[in-house]
């Protein structure tokens, strides 16, 4: 695989200005993404996964928002280039599909002319070319008897074909970089399988680099090589999937895991994160889970702990020392399967 | 604001506390309204013009007897209103607003006009947010065959020539004094008021049953049916207590439409009766000495517009503040 | 869409009757007296009455009454078709007069509608686009105006500006096109502009918000993101869910509107249908305000029938269901 | 490959035990699709549930899992008499409720609670937290101090009882599910119908309901009937489960035993397609489903899922080819193994791996 550097996204901050007050939506994102790679971007409504995202293609209502940092994007900032060069950018080499396959395609067009429109948008091509290349598409992406359902319009597809045609539309210019915003979420668990398994044969043979958002842990340790956990829009802990999964660091990321029930084991009791997330309005002061944190200490309410690697071997944000880490985490390892046998 | 923002769970609002179980701190659906129409000066000065405008009908008479010393249909002073040729004088210091035709003091004449133009619309508007309720929640909550024939009939009445239809009947219940129906339908305030309720009702009623139906498919309702709570009871403590902003506001706003349906009905010579002051007359007289006497037009027709701006701009405050998802 | 269309039809041969038998029942039920009073002059000898009740069927039972009504419109009566009955004033069959106001009413109504579109249509269209600037508040405290002013107010407002003070407007009155294309023009700009001006705001007004609640959705989101230009996401995808529904309302007020015209007939002295339906009133002429208030309700369900059709076209989710 | 026969017809299959609370037999509801303007003739109908039978024992928590669609939020419906069944009997206490007046239901009401599963509809926004906890008293006129009651209730539930008089709209999600809960508690119910009740929920707070219902049924020896798509809530709550597809249900088994051993390809698919955050084992044995569910308005011939079965497939040794009796025959659901039902002419094998099978 090659290591090429395709997506760097630096310090963003995502900040509405509403009525009620500011939103501090995205708080200080940073990440990286490499060609080949998937990231995993994770956490619950709130957590500014989306916000990230859309963002970086300025793709949110930016009118009453406050946007700083950087999306280097193949070495152009997205936030600074002008409105043309971004929209040669859109669609083009960086792609996106969306949570609701139900709303996101224009319920008065045909769903073939909609793809061919992505094609349009960026290249000279004759009608019967396009055509011939949606069809093929549809067809690459699972829709059977792809010429016929050219003509059909979104209401006559099923929430899974919706969002494969979503897919296509996505892919007609080979994209570098795919962005999937909680593909799945809408669907079922038996066409989910589907589509993620598409989005995967896809990656490798495109070659691109897919950022996937979601709330659900299993659909990221399903498809991610690199996890992002975000919490009241900051990332809390950023690693591989494996170290992220079998050696969390974040207290935070420890509750999610703990509170979700397995399909594969029976009977243990959950251990729910108390409390509720934050108002991104008014978030706590020094670190955003301190109150909902029980290992929490002396710094946690008044020091923003910053995300780096503190020698757990991938970064995180958290006051607490590695050892205490890895000790707390065994200890309610240890704890959680106790009960379980 | 963005669908973006919506996902962040504003509604959440306070301090964090270790609980979920801990109070979040929140206003009452009241104070939300309250704070937000507060800030809608628009809608605070259309609500200012119609307290005046209503306090000025209300003292009507007293305005014209201690104020201005004069009745509505009083000529006693025509000769000094009137020239030469019979021609009313414009507006001077004693009549502000100058005379009509016969020399009647054509401020008193407005401010009685408020009386018969607010009256009306207001009654009228009262009986058809009535009828429109019942119609109305009757069809979205029961459903079925009442649903298709109450629809019916809203449609079909919607789609009716109404100043036509409104013209016949008023044609039809004036041609003598004992009314029509066999005199259950006598000409005068009444006669405008019914023709005036009969077409607006289904706006009304079509606003609560689209309104019903929604709410009828809230959990709550199954809820309610799952304690074993009979339909009235659903009707009147879950559903009718979420009718209430959408009645408001559409009340407040088919209000103005009422009072151009009076003033056009007088304006055609169809809607109250002669001796009655209304704006719509009082237009219509003026539109023949449009060249000699343009005051006659131009008092009542102020009046008019700023009363139905003025239930306009409350009315869209109202839609703003208790239903902020509504247009804007 | 043949079925579609099948249906909407048997659902408006209903509501055809629906409206006769309303119609019917207001005018020679509701009233007191006796219509044929009204018709056999100033003073009727019972012989005359008798005769004229004869004459016109109005001896016959109510039902039967109605349904030789019915029958007449449909089919015809002996002065063709379609039967709409004869002026108890005029003394000759309300058709001929009927058309020829009807067609004078028209050139007002097509003349009002293209321009209440127009301006109507790109004030919202603006306005959603520049949402809270100036000119988005001008144009909404404008339109705003527009809706509460009552089409008499403002016509008589328009006439004393711009006859009485400024001379730019011939004044009231009607000239036919054939006579003179010009007058025709100069007398019809007024009235067309008054008619226009509430619908005109009426339109702003729901295609900005229209336009506004498009642009939050989803799709719109899908058009930025695969790379369409600015102009493309608005004027194709936006304009297209947002200006849709407008078809529907136009039809249903563009039929209405023979009801509408009535007072700015009346007040820029038009000889259409309206001021026909007010004299005819005035002369207690009811086969004259019976056969206008039908027509004009036949009018309104053809062009309810039209705009179904039109808006499955327009929308596929209508056509496919 | 042998045919497993059914041994029992499915009317006495899972859906007869001595002594249950809740026994459903053969119950089907279908929804006419009408048309017409005015006179509306029904043109179609969904069959939103077919034919289904199960029994709900005093005490445990029977999971219905399934698809968007598959009926399981009809089947709670009709169970709790918010629906008319079309067809079918529901015993409660072995008392047939099926065709009782609400005037009759109204003492059982009780007896069977709900909840729901959006917290933002489940709850009246124009009502006080003390109102709509309150309301179950005031249906069932029942005497005594109702604001301590609520109180009391509340407090249970884990609500601040100072927040009596508070609006809805002034709580989280998670807090409004609790107020569900409450008044789903407060009439001291026998059984309680859960629909999807955590389904709108993040998961941190999914856990706190989660648990909180499983306190509230120790404490008042609840029975639930719990309605999920989440294989892994069904599983974490449930004792025994029920599986759905397009409104038949297609294997009930205890909840372990299905999850290790699930005998109808449906089931093997529907539990290998979670992903699955713990995962130990890297190697991916999903079994992925070709197409979508059918609508249940033009449900298959024969059993519903053959369209998509890949056992099927191994069956008929084709590809495209299923065997007749999957296209043509309903299967019973028969007892497969001890306590152990499915709807299937040919059940999966221990061990027997379906993924990807009938696709390579």
């Amino acid at each position: 695989m090659t290591q090429e550097r395709l997506l760097e996204v630096k310090d963003l901050k995502v900040h509405f200005n509403t009525p009620d007050g500011i939103v501090r939506a995205v708080d200080g994102v940073s990440f990286k993404l490499d060609r080949g790679e998937t990231l995993g971007i994770v956490g619950e409504s709130g957590s500014g996964k989306s916000v990230t995202c859309l963002t970086s293609l300025r793709l949110t209502n930016l009118e009453s928002a406050d946007v700083s940092g950087e999306v280097i994007f193949k070495g152009r900032d997205l936030l600074k280039i002008t409105k043309e060069e971004l929209r040669q950018v859109r669609g083009k080499e960086l792609s996106m599909i969306f949570q609701d396959p139900f709303a996101c395609l224009h319920p008065l067009y045909k769903v073939g002319d909609q793809i061919a429109e992505a094609i349009f948008a960026h290249e000279d091509c004759s009608k019967q070319a396009a055509k011939k290349r949606v069809v093929d598409l549809l067809g690459a992406v699972g829709i059977p008897r792809p010429d016929s359902r050219y003509n059909d319009y979104p209401h006559q597809f099923s929430g899974g074909m919706r969002q494969r045609a979503m897919i296509a539309m996505a892919l007609v210019h080979n994209p570098d970089v795919l962005i999937a915003d909680e593909p799945t979420t809408a669907l079922d668990v038996t066409v989910q399988a589907q589509i993620l398994d598409l989005i995967e044969r896809l990656k490798t043979d495109f070659n691109v680099g897919v950022i996937l958002i979601t709330h659900d842990l299993g659909v990221v340790a399903d498809v991610a090589q690199t996890v992002m956990v975000m919490y009241a829009g900051r990332p809390v802990e950023i690693g591989t999937k494996d170290r992220v999964f079998s050696q969390p660091l974040h207290p935070y990321t420890w509750g999610l895991l703990e509170s979700i029930p397995h399909v594969d084991q029976k009977g243990t009791r959950l251990v729910p994160i108390q409390g509720m997330p934050p108002s991104l309005i008014r978030v706590p002061p020094g670190c955003p889970f301190h109150p909902r944190c029980p290992h929490r200490f002396e710094p946690c309410d008044k020091d923003v702990p910053e995300l780096y690697d503190r020698g757990g071997g991938h970064p995180d944000a958290c006051h607490l020392s590695i050892e205490d880490k890895k000790r707390l985490w065994n200890e309610r390892e240890r704890r959680r399967r106790k009960v379980a046998s | 604001m963005s669908q973006a923002i919506e996902d962040f769970g504003l509604p959440v609002q306070g301090p964090i506390s270790g609980q979920d179980t801990e109070q979040v701190e929140g206003r009452t659906p009241r104070q939300l309204f309250w704070l937000r129409f507060r800030q809608d000066k628009v809608a605070f000065v259309g609500l200012a013009v119609i307290l005046l405008l209503t306090l000025t009908a209300i003292f009507a008479p007293v305005i014209a007897d201690k104020v201005a010393h004069r009745g509505p249909n009083d000529q006693t002073l025509a000769r000094e209103m009137t020239d030469e040729f019979g021609l009313p004088k414009g507006p001077n210091e004693t009549y502000i607003f100058g005379a009509d035709k016969a020399g009647r003091d054509l401020f008193v004449r407005v401010i009685y006009g408020a009386r018969t133009s607010l009256l009306v619309a207001i009654v009228a508007t009262g009986i058809s947010v009535v009828i429109g309720v019942t119609l109305g929640m009757i069809a979205g909550f029961i459903g079925g065959k009442i649903d298709t024939i109450i629809s019916r009939l809203i449609d079909v009445i919607l789609s009716l020539p109404l100043l036509l239809f409104a013209i016949g009947i008023a044609a039809a219940c004036s041609t003598s004094k004992e009314g029509c129906l066999g005199g259950r339908i006598k000409p005068g305030l009444g006669l405008v008021v019914f023709i005036i309720a009969a077409f607006s009702w289904p706006y009304i009623a079509r606003i609560v049953r689209g309104n019903t139906l929604s709410i009828r498919e809230k959990e709550f309702i199954e809820a309610s049916r799952s304690l074993g709570a009979r339909n009235s009871r659903i009707m009147f403590r879950e559903v009718l207590p979420n009718l209430v902003a959408p009645i408001i506001i559409y009340a407040t706003l088919i209000i103005p439409n009422n009072i151009i349906f009076e003033a056009a009905l007088s304006f055609l010579g169809l809607g109250v009766p002669q001796k009655t002051p209304s704006w719509g007359r009082m237009l219509s007289d003026a539109s023949r000495l449009l060249e000699v006497a343009p005051w006659m037009m131009i008092f009542p027709a102020l009046f008019l517009v700023l009363t139905t701006l003025a239930f306009n701009l409350l009315g869209d405050g109202l839609r703003d503040a208790l239903d902020p998802r509504a247009g804007r | 869409m043949g079925r579609y269309i099948a249906r909407r039809l048997l659902y408006l041969m209903m509501v055809v009757l629906i409206i006769t038998l309303a119609t019917f029942l207001i005018f020679y039920v509701m009233p007191p007296g006796d219509p044929a009073v009204a018709f056999a002059g100033k003073t009727p000898t019972p012989e005359v009455i008798e005769q004229v009740k004869i004459q016109f069927g109005l001896d016959k039972p109510i039902h039967v009454q109605y349904l030789t009504f019915v029958r007449n419109i449909f089919l015809g009566d002996e002065y063709g078709w379609p039967g709409l009955g004869f002026s108890f004033d005029t003394r000759s069959p309300v058709k001929e007069e009927l058309f020829t106001r009807a067609a004078v009413t028209m050139q007002l109504g097509f003349g009002a509608a293209v321009l209440w579109l127009l301006v109507g249509i790109s004030v919202g269209i603006v306005s959603a686009l520049r949402r809270r600037t100036m000119v988005d508040r001008a144009a909404m405290g404008f339109a705003l105006f527009g809706v509460s002013a009552p089409v008499f107010a403002v016509g008589l407002f328009a006439l004393f500006v711009f006859w009485q003070q400024l001379d730019w407007s011939p004044g009231t009155g009607y000239v036919p096109i054939r006579e003179d294309p010009g007058e025709w023009l100069a007398h019809m700009i007024l009235p067309w502009a008054v008619l226009a001006l509430q619908y005109a705001a009426f339109y702003a007004r729901m295609v900005r918000g229209n336009l506004l609640e498009t642009l939050g959705e989803d799709y719109i989101r899908t058009a930025r993101a695969k790379g369409l230009s600015e102009r493309k996401v608005i004027g194709k995808h936006g304009l297209r869910s947002s200006l849709t529904p407008v078809v529907t309302i136009f039809g249903l007020d563009f039929s209405l509107l023979l009801g509408g015209a009535v007072l700015t007939e009346s007040v820029f002295n038009i000889p259409g249908l309206g001021q026909l339906v007010i004299s005819a009133v005035n002369r207690s002429d009811i086969p004259v305000v019976l056969a206008v208030t039908v027509v004009a309700a036949l009018f309104v369900t053809f062009m309810s029938l039209v705009v179904d059709v039109i808006y499955g076209f327009l929308d596929p989710r209508v056509r496919l269901s | 490959m042998s045919q497993i026969a059914p041994t029992e017809p499915a009317s006495s299959g899972p859906g007869r035990r001595d002594g249950a609370l809740i026994e459903v037999r053969n119950l089907s509801k279908h929804f006419p699709v009408t048309e017409g303007i005015i006179f509306r003739k029904e043109v179609a109908r969904v069959q939103a549930v077919a034919d289904v039978s199960f029994t709900l024992m005093p005490g445990e928590t029977l999971g219905l899992v399934g698809e968007s669609g598959c009926g399981k939020s009809t089947t709670a419906r009709l169970i709790t008499k918010l629906l008319p069944a079309s067809s079918g009997q529901i015993f409660f206490e072995g008392r047939d409720i099926t065709k009782l007046s609400r005037r009759d239901m109204l003492p059982l009401r009780r007896e069977i609670q709900m909840i729901f599963q959006d917290p933002y509809s489940s709850v009246n926004p124009k009502q006080t937290v003390g109102q709509i906890i309150g309301a179950p008293f005031d249906i069932h006129k029942i005497p005594g101090d109702q604001k301590k009651q609520v109180r009391e209730l509340m407090d249970r539930v884990g609500l601040n009882p100072e927040h009596y008089n508070r609006y809805p709209h002034e709580f989280s999600g998670g807090q409004r599910q609790r107020i569900g809960v409450a008044r789903a508690l407060a009439l001291r119910p026998k059984v309680i119908i859960c629909d999807e009740p955590v389904s709108a929920l993040d998961v941190s707070i999914q856990a706190q309901i989660l648990n909180l219902l499983e306190d509230l049924q120790d404490e008042f020896k609840l029975t639930y009937l719990f309605i999920s798509h989440d294989l892994g809530v069904v599983r974490h709550i449930s004792d025994r489960i029920a599986v759905m597809y397009l409104g038949h249900v297609v294997e009930v088994a205890q909840a372990d035993e299905l999850y290790e051993d699930p005998k109808h390809p449906y089931t093997a698919a529907l539990l290998s397609a979670v992903p699955k955050a713990y995962s130990d084992t890297d190697a991916r044995e999903r079994v992925v489903l070709t197409g979508d569910v059918p609508s249940p308005m033009d449900p298959p011939s024969g059993c519903p899922f053959h369209p998509r079965c890949p056992k099927a497939r191994i069956v008929a040794g084709s590809k495209d080819k299923v065997p007749d009796n999957c296209r043509d025959v309903m299967p019973p659901l028969g007892e497969v193994a001890s306590n152990h039902y499915a709807a299937c002419w040919y059940p999966v094998d221990v061990g027997e791996k379906l993924h990807r099978a009938a696709h390579a």
